[in-house]
């Protein structure tokens, strides 16, 4: 049912791609622009497989921001850029694993997502190969005094995600840390190809549950680049409403299960009640908790009712309330700074490399913020800070989030004072000629979700691939453990707070 | 007809801090709850835990030796014949001459060498983890143990707990050696029973434990006799805080039924209010750091140290 | 003993299930000489802890200022014993075997066996009934330092008490019967009225296979919390960890450098004695089982002079 | 951080009233405890949670059964860190093929006696994921399920309601 794969030859268009456009390159290109990222003049935004080809987006220091690239491989392969540029190798991996593409040079050769249980070897690639053996995953080595390894995962003691991260320690001291991922992989990129718009966006909107109107967003605004549909005002302040509600639901839980992890049960069991009453008021505003489903490429499918407007305006008095109080409950509980303060640091040579964007990025002095950087409707509208530190330790992390809580606070307010009255959804219709692609970049919780899709003119999805900020945290996460003891690796985790689901797909 | 008087009030004891062990570990979840403004589980819980995991099956690590599976019924009896040591509501009980306070922090010693033992037999890391952070724990938590016995055992005049309670019923004074000695023992009495912030006994990252860690492997009638030995290890300190530093209400063994009604009255007001200052000290703190308790430890050591050195050199501080 | 042929503790694990006598004795003597009850190692230990409650009354004000000392010094070195012994039991005994060596050992012949399970049974007699063989050699005690304990067969149910029974008094016999008659007693219980199936199944390895004998503590990682945390003070040592970024692929790696400090400013008692017992755990890791057994053999015949004494 | 405290201690708690779950509820619910015949432990019960592939939707939702609103405890329901502890499996996921073993290995590790609950629409059969070639679909493929609790993802009350009717089973 490679649906996708059959499309690409009859294609019956120029490639082209909005709002950026879309260019072929070749090697000698290819590899100037992998240079230009290890040398850091760009940052990689994302490495993604087709069944021939290869694209890669890049964040530009000029206008426009953004800039994709492909690279045909007419011998499945294709020039390495993990080999010059570290973080492009787990996405090199993965292509591997999905579509055949060798990377060419590459110093990493081990599988990622496959870990030889589907039954398929890449099972998006031009030929799948029918796999029954499933190869010795190796991890990386250590050397010198006697060591010993501490496996933890899949299944986890928490109710989390499931992920297996290896450590090598001699006691307390860890040595080396390494994760393997790709547990929760779902083949999200084949069921995606052949999708019509509204399954896709369905397995969009679960591709990460705390994202999921990230994701929507992001799945919508790309289909919307793709076909020039005109999404109404009102739209845009609604989907920027449930954006901001999910980012502050997180936040608050985010604090709390970092404060829990120090065995700091008084602000966990408040940040959860602030948690709740945001979900409460989610569902009883959109119809859905975590407002999934809720954000259709057009528009959106609920409309704000005045008296809930109201509800808002009182739950936003009660959280600004609340918040200066607990910021004060974590700022002087010193033994839970004790905990925070210099625990799990990310330098900011490493955090620009990576480009690692959310949190992470901003704790250590990255201040990438998609809503301002590419500023999508309506948020060109609001006056709002992004919050920064140099930090890069757990307590940075917390304190970011802090800021964004407030930011968080304040688009809200802004959003319920200055929405204006329309419609929620514009009627478009399919253009019916050729097969369009579009792009969108969109700032989660965690991070920026970067979206491109292929559609065709009856509106299949030829192709859709979803970029979570997972991918450039992750790998960051084994350098936070450095000079760090066993014990406090669960509190650098969840300041982390990656995700697995985003990530394996 | 004396000698009966004794074994029955000996075996109630006994018996009184096995039942009461659990409740005491369920009241304190329900302060804590409370305190999170939560309803909490009714105080019988831990009762009804036990219950349930002494009828389901154990399954056994596949190279698990004999040394694991008798280390649980090691583990419990050496902690209740250490808490049933301890007067609770009366003091000079028949058996309270068989160890002094010396052996009873031995036996407990005893009990969380199996327990670390244990923790290694089935070779996974998290129970290296577990055995080594007690270890490391257990090496400086001890001493400090030994340091309060001395400071109180020169000002009493006797290592026997019904003398020593006896002693400081008859001689209520306030002394700087006692005192250190008081805070040096809650320092210890919150480590040797894993409460925040040394451990958390509510934690779900194997990373962070300590007693959890070691006991990870243990199922069924195992996993039910290791929680109830650490609920009777917390009573045993609750209570012999209780008996040696406020022995106020105590019964002498010979002093009749209704002074025992009123000792164990007063007994278990004390417990009551041990338990509320714990719940409450644990819900305001965040746990430390695994090498800030050495530091946390050492204070308790320094100051029973300090303590003992008072003691010897005064005799009437 | 040279069942398993293999020199390095770091290579040894598992020996409870291919050397199970040795095994279960070698237990018994750690038990011993950690100090812990009811064995003859508590009974020394707590004779000694005795003498030490009574020194108040010592004359000089230097023995005065230095017996609490030396009795934090004796604690801290029994706990750090036993902390070393459960080392050395738990790398050797307990877990998976780290080596082919451990794997196929065999218990010794019957002589070294029964050697051992002789002194172990005098360990158990000492700690058991301690009163009859401090009575036995305390005629000897007498010619030493010309004093004796009082006669200890008079009291009641074979406990001891150097002074007096209301000052202080210990019945090893007791407890240990107290701590059978529990033990069984709560066997016997559950098995009545609760279940007694059990089934085997793999260790709970988070669902991940890892059959790799590595994810067993070693040694040197057992030590190594308390090597940070106590060996500070008497040495200086030096982590050196290299640890590759992400995406490096070349091997971590760490070095460890003990050095002694100089001994000058390390008189006091107290870190003396956490020097010693620090330097005893750290020169362990490098003893063979033979060597092991030969210093659990010295430490009860020491012991044994202990109760002497 | 007194206030907060004294706030717990001087107000009645935030607790709700527990739901009531009716017939016509279980049956929504699926309620299919069949294998009665187990052996009932009693108002006490440990859950371990096994993610099998979800999207971390139904993961948030069951923290908040934590929370003071819901406070799960109160019934004798806890989770716990290991399934050596554990009674319920609490699967939540369209069970991935990489997941696959994990579940099987944390089943077998599980005393007996125990149950499964599903979680979550992808739990009962495979949802939006169910064609995938990276995933099984339904949990009762792999390992026997004794209830399941529908919803993308369900909602803590009914999170709530299907665990309450399950304890009154057991007791």
């Amino acid at each position: 049912m490679n649906f996708a794969s059959k499309q690409t030859a009859t294609q019956s268009s120029p490639p082209s791609c909005l709002p950026w456009p879309r260019e072929i390159v070749d090697k000698a290109s290819w590899l100037a622009l992998a240079e230009s990222l290890a040398k850091g003049e760009r940052e990689l935004l994302s490495l993604w497989g087709e069944t021939s080809c290869v694209h890669m987006a890049v964040l530009e220091p000029r206008e426009p921001r953004l800039r994709i690239v492909t690279f045909e491989c007419p011998e499945d392969s294709f020039p390495s850029v993990g080999r010059l540029h570290p973080p492009a190798l787990r996405l090199e991996r993965a292509i591997h694993d999905l579509y055949g593409l060798k990377p060419e040079g590459t110093p990493d050769h081990r599988a990622w997502l496959d870990h030889g249980r589907w039954g398929v070897r890449q099972p998006c690639g031009a030929r799948h190969e029918i796999n029954t053996v499933c190869d010795p995953y190796t991890f990386l080595t250590t050397e010198g005094e006697p060591l010993h390894l501490i496996p933890v995962g899949p299944v986890h003691a928490g109710i989390i995600e499931p992920g297996h991260f290896r450590f090598s320690a001699n006691g307390e001291t860890v040595v080396r840390l390494e994760e393997r991922l790709g547990f929760v992989h779902k083949g999200v990129d084949r069921l995606m190809g052949g999708a019509s718009i509204e399954r896709a966006a369905q397995i969009a909107a679960r591709v990460s549950g705390d994202s999921t109107v990230a994701y929507s967003l992001a799945f919508a605004q790309a289909v919307e680049a793709a076909f020039d549909v005109a999404v109404p005002p009102r739209a845009t302040y609604l989907r920027a409403l449930m954006a901001e509600l999910e980012r502050l639901a997180n936040h608050f839980g985010d604090i709390g299960a970092i404060c829990n992890d120090a065995a700091f049960a008084l602000m966990h069991a408040q940040r959860g009640l602030v948690r709740e009453r945001i979900l409460r008021e989610a569902a009883s505003c959109f119809g859905h908790r975590l407002m999934m489903d809720r954000i259709a490429p057009g528009g959106t499918v609920v409309n704000l009712r005045q008296d809930n407007a109201a509800a808002l305006y009182a739950l936003v008095d009660w959280i600004e309330l609340m918040t200066p109080r607990l910021i004060a409950l974590f700022g002087d509980t010193t033994s839970l700074q004790d905990r925070t303060v210099g625990t799990g640091v990310i330098s900011e040579a490493l955090v620009k490399q990576y480009a690692c964007g959310g949190y992470i990025g901003r704790a250590s002095g990255r201040a990438f913020d998609a809503r301002k950087a590419i500023g999508y409707a309506p948020y060109p509208q609001f006056a709002f800070e992004i919050g920064a530190s140099k930090e890069g330790d757990v307590d940075a992390r917390v304190w970011v989030r802090f800021d964004e809580i407030k930011a968080s606070l304040k688009i809200v307010r802004q959003i319920l004072d200055e929405a204006p009255g329309g419609p929620v959804i514009g009627a478009w219709a399919l253009p019916e000629d050729w097969t369009r692609e579009g792009a969108a970049l969109v700032e989660g919780f965690r991070g920026d979700v970067f979206v491109w899709l292929r559609i065709r003119a009856d509106g299949v999805v030829q192709r859709c691939h979803l970029r979570d900020p997972s991918w450039f945290q992750w790998p960051l996460l084994e350098a936070a453990i450095k000079d760090n003891i066993v014990a406090d690796f669960p509190l650098c985790n969840k300041s982390f707070n990656c995700s697995y689901s985003g990530h394996d797909l | 007809m004396n000698f009966l008087f004794d074994l029955v009030a000996q075996g109630a004891q006994m018996l009184l801090a096995l039942a009461l062990a659990p409740l005491l570990i369920g009241f304190v979840r329900k302060l804590k709850a409370r305190l999170l403004h939560r309803k909490g589980p009714p105080i019988i819980q831990p009762w009804r835990d036990i219950i349930r995991l002494l009828r389901k099956e154990v399954v056994l690590a596949e190279n698990a030796s004999w040394l694991y599976r008798s280390a649980p019924y090691l583990i419990f009896a050496m902690t209740w014949v250490a808490a049933s040591l301890v007067p609770t509501f009366a003091t000079g009980l028949m058996f309270s001459w068989a160890a002094d306070l010396i052996a009873i922090i031995a036996l407990l010693g005893s009990a969380r060498f199996f327990l670390a033992l244990a923790g290694m037999d089935i070779g996974t890391s998290f129970g290296g983890i577990g055995s080594s952070r007690e270890a490391m724990f257990g090496s400086l938590a001890e001493p400090a143990t030994i340091m309060i016995v001395f400071t109180v055992s020169f000002v009493a005049g006797t290592t026997q707990l019904s003398e020593i309670a006896a002693y400081m019923a008859g001689n209520l004074e306030l002394r700087a050696s006692v005192g250190m000695a008081l805070v040096a023992l809650l320092i210890v009495a919150i480590a040797e029973n894993g409460r925040v912030p040394v451990d958390n006994p509510a934690t779900h990252l194997e990373l962070t434990m300590v007693h959890e860690a070691m006991v990870l492997e243990y199922s069924g009638r195992y996993l039910a006799l290791i929680e109830l030995a650490s609920a009777l290890k917390l009573l045993l300190y609750i209570s012999l805080i209780a008996c040696v530093f406020f022995p106020v209400g105590l019964a002498r063994h010979d002093a009749g039924l209704q002074a025992m009604a009123i000792g164990l009255g007063a007994y278990v007001l004390k417990l009551a209010i041990g338990e509320g200052l714990l719940a409450l000290f644990e819900t305001s703190r965040a746990k430390m750091r695994v090498f800030r308790v050495p530091d946390f430890l050492g204070a308790g050591l320094m100051l029973g140290l300090l303590a003992t050195l008072l003691v010897f050199v005064t005799r009437s501080l | 003993m040279n069942g398993s042929g293999e020199r390095s503790i770091e290579r040894l694990g598992g020996l409870i299930h291919s050397m199970p006598k040795t095994a279960f004795l070698f237990l018994g003597g750690c038990v011993a000489i950690s100090a812990l009850p009811p064995l003859n190692g508590f009974v020394s230990e707590w004779l000694v802890f005795q003498a030490i409650l009574l020194s108040p009354s010592l004359p000089q004000w230097t023995v005065k200022l230095l017996v609490p000392a030396v009795g934090v010094a004796l604690a801290l070195s029994a706990t750090l014993g036993a902390g070393c012994y459960i080392r050395a039991y738990g790398v050797a005994f307990l877990g998976r075997p780290r080596s082919e060596a451990a794997r196929t050992a065999t218990d010794p012949d019957r002589w070294s066996l029964g050697t051992m399970a002789v002194l172990l049974t005098m360990c158990l007699m000492a700690g058991l009934l301690p009163s009859l063989v401090i009575d036995t050699i305390s005629p000897a005690a007498k010619d030493f330092v010309g004093g004796r304990m009082p006669t200890q067969a008079e009291l009641s149910w074979l406990s001891i008490a150097p002074v007096a029974e209301s000052r202080s008094s210990y019945n090893g016999l007791l407890v240990f019967v107290f701590i059978l008659f529990s033990a069984y007693s709560a066997r016997w219980i559950i098995h009545k009225f609760g279940s007694a199936r059990s089934r085997r199944a793999p260790a709970w390895d988070c669902g991940y296979i890892e059959t790799s004998p590595m994810t067993q503590y070693t040694g040197s990682s057992f030590a190594q919390p308390i090597r940070r945390t106590l060996g500070v003070i008497a040495f200086s040592v030096k982590e050196r960890l290299d640890m590759p970024a992400p995406g490096d692929m070349r091997p971590a790696r760490l070095s460890i450098e003990i050095k002694d400090r100089i001994f000058d400013y390390l008189y006091a008692p107290l870190t003396r004695a956490v020097e010693t017992c620090a330097s005893g755990l750290n020169i362990l890791s490098l003893l063979t089982i033979q060597e092991y057994l030969a210093l659990v053999f010295g430490a009860l015949v020491f012991l044994l002079v202990l109760v002497a004494i | 951080m007194q206030k907060f405290l004294l706030q717990g201690l001087l107000r009645s708690a935030l607790t709700e009233q527990a739901p009531t779950p009716d017939a016509t509820s279980m049956a929504e619910l699926g309620y299919t405890l069949e294998r009665t015949a187990r052996q009932k432990l009693g108002r006490s019960l440990s859950i371990r949670e096994v993610d099998a592939g979800s999207c971390n939707g139904c993961e948030l939702e069951i923290h908040a059964l934590n929370n003071a609103y819901y406070d799960v405890e109160r019934f004798g329901l806890r989770f716990v860190a290991s399934p050596r502890h554990a009674d319920v499996l609490l699967v939540t996921g369209p069970v991935t093929k990489n997941m696959r073993e994990a579940l099987e290995r944390t089943y077998a590790a599980t005393p007996d006696p125990k149950w499964v609950i599903a979680v979550g629409d992808c739990a009962f059969d495979g949802g939006v994921f169910c064609e995938s070639y990276a995933c099984i679909g339904a949990v009762a493929k792999v390992v026997p399920v004794d209830l399941h609790i529908r919803g993308c993802p369900p909602d803590p009350t009914t999170l709530l309601k299907g665990l309450i009717a399950f304890v009154e089973t057991m007791s």
